[in-house]
């Protein structure tokens, strides 16, 4: 490391000594703590909203966003650094935002130095907060056949139609959300991609609740909603361009996420030792399940390993390879076979749906192994992953009759 | 001609499926769900069963039943498995019927057989007492020792009672002597809900179907309550355990061909990228292979409903190898049944995630697949 | 069962009593010892010939083909009677022929009375062999792209091309061939089902050998042979018709045959005693074979209990139901699953390929391991049975673009 | 950055594919297995092998070694897997080779060590007794009694030694003391193929490599033959074969790899129904599925190898994770290959089925899967 970053390390070690309390050092657990800002915040902790204007002040929230917009105007090596220190120190993340992870990296790239001045500051401080209006009901993995009309009247578009599995759409200030702005032109054509404030009227929200239970996700109607025309990023018919480029930050996103909340961070052979128990060499007790059990943990440590050869190989300028493509769905399907093995060692102690009779943390796996089965569904399902791995990455031939279909 | 079915079954079979339909289909279930009903279970929907006779199928004709063998039970069982209907059939009819009618006296028989048929009388049978069925079924701890008056006194405490929360009474599995690996020294008694020391705590499943854990301390039962013989109750137990096994694998067949026939359907009329997904290769051949598992599926459990009425040798080997073929399938179809159902395959507003939540409990109750491919291998000597 | 079928039942028995050598009447296991009859055949055991006389002189080896032709002239009910009597006296096939499985009963539906009157009866009494020429090098599954011509010349077809995976094509006396009688006509029609005398000039057979060693399979490549007009069966378009009526036969055949030389069998069990050890319990001393041993002969009774229930529907005049689609398909990957397990316990005893250090059975099923992994490519391979189950009992819709993929 | 690769590692990757390619390719094995080779391996070749250096890749430079690493062997064992070809790293290189370099006194260091480097001495290590690689390795019944002189006298059979028929030498693992299933008390030996009693037994095996039968009576070597110390033959054994064991994992990756990349050709050129085959869906996602469990298969390959270099603790754990991963993933992408070639593949023709063959042999080489996983879990601590 030469002397100019390892100056910057100190400092960061500095800024982080100076500003992170100590409280914020500690592993976030407790999801009502998640710092996700807004219009509206929720801090339950005191210490969260200090950490986090702290944060955005240097821009550190957007390591790398030019300082002209409120990021921190830091190189990748530099934003490496920070984020090593971070790290290094237990830091809780400051601010969690979807505008942040998803709209930001777009908006710099597409759209006006008008929409950039007004919308990403707001962003970097977590004065926002955003969500995504790509889904509708009946399109499914195919994304493209969206319906909701945004027609042109005056100097504002009025949106009629409906999204669904909006994460948060209750709680976000704002939506980037795809709209039909040409319904004759092609069906990858004429969509449009346009930014609507939740507070505007003709928008009403209902939460979906899954069969793990309530969920952060949300169906949003919208009724004559007139939006400002200044509202659309990019030209009127580049919104799939622009929701092309946004989905692999998705995608990126959401195998990060899961790591959040992983399955990996259980330990299946201590459940397995709770439940089955040992014999006297000290292996579990039921030889099949601790067959799988191994298989499991074997895998997982071959996609960890997977993962890090990818970076390994983006750090030293090869790029990602190919393997890239299948980190989402081989992780969410080994995920799901996780969350299977534990419900199942578990005997009649997984099968818990609420109340008494069963520890907390039994009934908590129970929901987490049912919200796993719509993790290979979400955000491109494991047959749109396959789909892709066999045409981009094996260079299998299309269906003559399947056009787009990943 | 086993696996054909007669005139008479084949009517059976329409009137148990147009009852599921009309009577107790998935919204029942989610009825009682959302109502956070207070016992899970409709009486009311039992009794109406009860007029159709079938809690006395398997029952004989002088107790008040039918006469009629488990095949024609597994018909209204798979019936009830397409809708989910919660029902009384495995913890009041198979397995504490099956005990009373295998093992009782006759002056047991005449008190209780007939309000099992009636529907008035609601039994659950209680012998689980760890996390999952354990090996040879056996292993119980619950120790009932003799009292001076010749009457017993039951302490232990069980941990997966189907419908113990609403049974009338009992059929408790208790140890009178042995170790709790023992096959001799079991005993069954019959126990009155409302018998001081008698407490059942309500679980709630994810299946929203029934169960409980039951509670004995001190539990003082008179020697006219010991159901067969003191300390064979082994005998007994084998052989309504299979019974109630192959039932339940006959429900789970019905839901596995619901789940099945509801994502076909979807397969055909959901359409993306401007054609029916079911016109995709990939889904196509999963479920072809789900097709030939289910076939495979509906051979073996009629199989071992015939074994039963024929009283063959061969009913605990059949018994093993359809719950351990039907938990694997019920699983699998359930979960492709979601995945292929997409984003509304997950919410709760779709009833498919509902099979995936009874196959979960149904694959678990009575013995996982696991349990019984081991004992299927130990039955063939191996 | 009413009397005259009882009077008819102890006829066949007395027939047996009196025509079937004792020898006769124990399993056929020397693969050398099989009936194969034609015009060179090879009788390794001295009572084969007379019994397959026997049998042939009342029409016997197709009992329920017409007297006219040689057949045995029975009824079904008349037939199965005969079949309970010659299984209960343990009775060795009379005849193993192509010609009574496949060609006689197309020819019997298809043929005029001349060619009835010059074919049938050679079949009846094993005098002729026959063979089938269907497949063609690079058709694959697709059997109607079939290239091989037959341009009329005269009163000759001329034939040029060549034919694969004909099974004992260097040992039959005939072959049913489909040939391209109609290059311009569409690929399933232009197709005609013509007879060939393998003695004519200008056939070349070739044995293929298989990655288990030699097989009973041939190429055989035509060049400028000469089939008189008369040996066309049907009209020259009608080939594909009689083909497909023939495939039926072949895919009943391929489950009887499998049956044959079946993993069946073998006891799983029994190998695994002998590889593998028990424990004190006498369970198989290696938990996850074991279980998977277990998995095969439970999927092996459900297997069979599927067949009997298909077999009590077609008696009970209720037809064949929709399972019976799947029997070619299951039946071939649990063979194949099965011969799996037998390598994979028997450790490096299950690896030999021939020479000294292995026991003969050993080797042999070496052998049959690789060989079933062709039973799940011929005969219409699983992706092709799983293409029509998907279209024909699932009802699922066709590909836009999979027209006739099956 | 363990994962990429040097500039040194990619040109010697590239040297390995090449050689491979033009000097043993698949008609290479083809030739000595229908020439009916008397040995099944060329020594040429081999010889061929040590003027690029490649048997002393791993071997320090003072013993006439390059002094590299297992990830450079690995690359040059992943090229040859790719042609199948016959090779003597396992027997000479990997296995006795490290035991030499691991336990031997100078004397045997610079006896062997360079002979090994230059390719003039093959080598065999003889340790397995059973049908299959047993529990903790170390199951020895062959017995190596001392005598009167200081040396030993050995008896005993050994079932599955790679390249037994072809060594000039053997590395011995025979039991000093102990019971059968004892860590303590093995010993290893260095004995020459010419002593008296030695005898093997070429054994013809489906993939057309090469393992024999050895059997040893009462062959007498020098107390001087000690390869390490008396007894404590366990410390050697269990690194020596969990090298070994990733090493072969690196030969299959190269064979997995190029079975797969004949699939992919062929899917892509054979066409049935007028399109190419590799545009039918299903065969897609069964192609997808299995490119996901190669890359799998690639990265604890890798890491196992750079393992052994760094010396690290993990490497028996990663040896037995990279095992049974690969062992699986070769015999399903294997089977996979001759499924999709079709009626073409199952001929003996084609390469493919050979792959097929490789895969079954490899497998149970060094412990098969089942074996491994067990191993693994048990490292694990459950």
């Amino acid at each position: 490391m030469n002397d100019e970053l390892e100056t910057f390390r100190r400092e960061c070690a500095a800024f982080i000594e100076a500003k992170c309390p100590a409280s914020m050092r500690t592993p976030l657990v407790r999801e009502d703590e998640e710092p996700w800002g807004g219009r509206r915040p929720v801090f339950t902790h005191p210490d969260t909203k200090p950490w986090m204007d702290a944060m955005a002040e240097r821009g550190f929230t957007a390591p790398t966003w030019p300082r002209e917009y409120g990021g921190g105007g830091l190189d990748e090596a530099h934003a490496r650094v920070l984020e090593d220190e971070l790290r290094r120190a237990g830091c809780r993340p400051a601010l969690k935002s979807f505008g942040l992870w998803m709209l930001g990296p777009v908006l710099l790239q597409y759209g006006t130095e008008a929409q950039k001045q007004a919308w990403i500051p707001g962003i970097v401080r977590g004065e926002t907060r955003w969500c995504q209006g790509y889904s509708e009901p009946g399109a499914g993995s195919d994304l493209a056949s969206l319906q909701t009309r945004a027609v042109l009247d005056g100097d504002a578009y009025v949106v009629d139609g409906g999204k669904v599995w909006t994460s948060h759409a209750d709680k976000a200030d704002y939506m980037f959300c795809l709209v039909r702005t040409d319904p004759s032109a092609r069906k990858h054509e004429g969509i449009g991609f346009l930014l609507i404030d939740m507070r505007a009227p003709g928008i009403t929200v209902r939460p979906i609740r899954l069969i793990s239970g309530a969920s952060p996700f949300c169906e949003t109607f919208f009724d004559g909603v007139r939006v400002p025309r200044a509202n659309l990023v990019g030209r009127p018919g580049e919104g799939w361009t622009i929701a092309k480029a946004l989905l692999s930050h998705e995608r990126a996103l959401i195998s990060k996420m899961r790591d959040a909340r992983s399955s990996e961070d259980v330990s299946l052979e201590a459940l397995a030792r709770r439940y089955l128990g040992t014999d006297e060499s000290g292996a579990i007790d039921h030889p099949s399940l601790r067959d799988r059990i191994a298989q499991a943990n074997l895998d997982l440590l071959c996609n960890k390993l997977t993962m890090r050869r990818s970076e390994e190989a983006v750090r030293a300028g090869l790029g990602p390879g190919p393997e890239t493509s299948m980190f989402k769905l081989y992780g969410t399907e080994l995920s799901k076979r996780r969350y299977e093995l534990m419900v199942e060692m578990a005997g009649f102690s997984g099968l818990g749906w609420e109340g008494e009779g069963f520890e907390a943390d039994e009934l908590v796996r129970t929901r987490s192994w049912l919200r796993s089965r719509a993790s290979s569904i979400e955000g491109g399902s494991s047959e749109i992953q396959l789909n892709v791995i066999a045409k981009r990455v094996l260079g299998l031939p299309d269906d003559p009759h399947g056009r787009g279909r990943e | 001609m086993s696996f054909v079915l007669t005139e008479e079954q084949t009517a059976l079979q329409r009137a148990a499926r147009e009852f599921a339909n009309e009577r107790v289909p998935t919204t029942h279930l989610r009825a009682l769900r959302d109502g956070n009903d207070a016992i899970g279970l409709s009486r009311e929907r039992w009794t109406e069963m009860a007029e159709l006779g079938w809690p006395g199928i398997v029952l004989p004709e002088e107790h008040g039943g039918l006469g009629l063998g488990f095949a024609e039970l597994g018909l209204v069982l798979q019936a009830l498995g397409r809708t989910l209907a919660p029902h009384a059939f495995l913890s009041t009819v198979v397995l504490s019927g099956s005990a009373i009618a295998l093992g009782s006296d006759a002056r047991q028989k005449h008190e209780h057989l007939p309000k099992i048929a009636s529907g008035e009388r609601l039994f659950a049978f209680a012998h689980e007492e760890r996390r999952r069925h354990a090996r040879h079924h056996i292993a119980t701890r619950a120790v009932a020792s003799r009292e001076a008056n010749g009457g017993f006194r039951i302490d232990g405490e069980k941990s997966f009672v189907l419908d113990g929360h609403v049974a009338d009474m009992f059929v408790v599995v208790a140890r009178t002597s042995g170790d709790v690996d023992a096959r001799e020294g079991l005993t069954l008694f019959l126990v009155k809900k409302t018998l001081p020391g008698v407490t059942t705590q309500r679980l709630s499943v994810v299946d929203a179907r029934n169960a409980a854990r039951v509670h004995l301390a001190g539990v003082e039962v008179a020697r006219a309550d010991v159901l067969g013989h003191v300390g064979r109750g082994v005998e007994i137990l084998d052989r309504v355990l299979d019974r109630a096994t192959i039932a339940l694998a006959a429900e789970m067949l019905g839901g596995i061909e619901e789940a099945f026939e509801r994502t076909l359907a979807h397969l055909k009329t959901r359409r993306q990228f401007g054609v029916p997904i079911g016109s995709f290769q990939a889904l196509k051949h999963r479920a072809a292979y789900m097709f030939c598992e289910i076939e495979l599926s509906r051979s073996i459990v009629m199989e071992a409903l015939r074994a039963i009425d024929a009283n063959r040798d061969d009913v605990p080997m059949l018994a093993s190898a359809a719950k351990a073929r039907l938990s694997d399938v019920f699983l699998q179809v359930a979960g492709e049944a979601v995945q292929m159902h997409g984003g509304v395959g997950v919410t709760d507003e779709l009833d498919i995630g509902l099979f995936l939540k009874r196959a979960r409990v149904a694959q678990l109750t009575l013995g996982d697949a696991a349990h019984h491919r081991d004992r299927f291998a130990r039955l063939g000597g191996y």
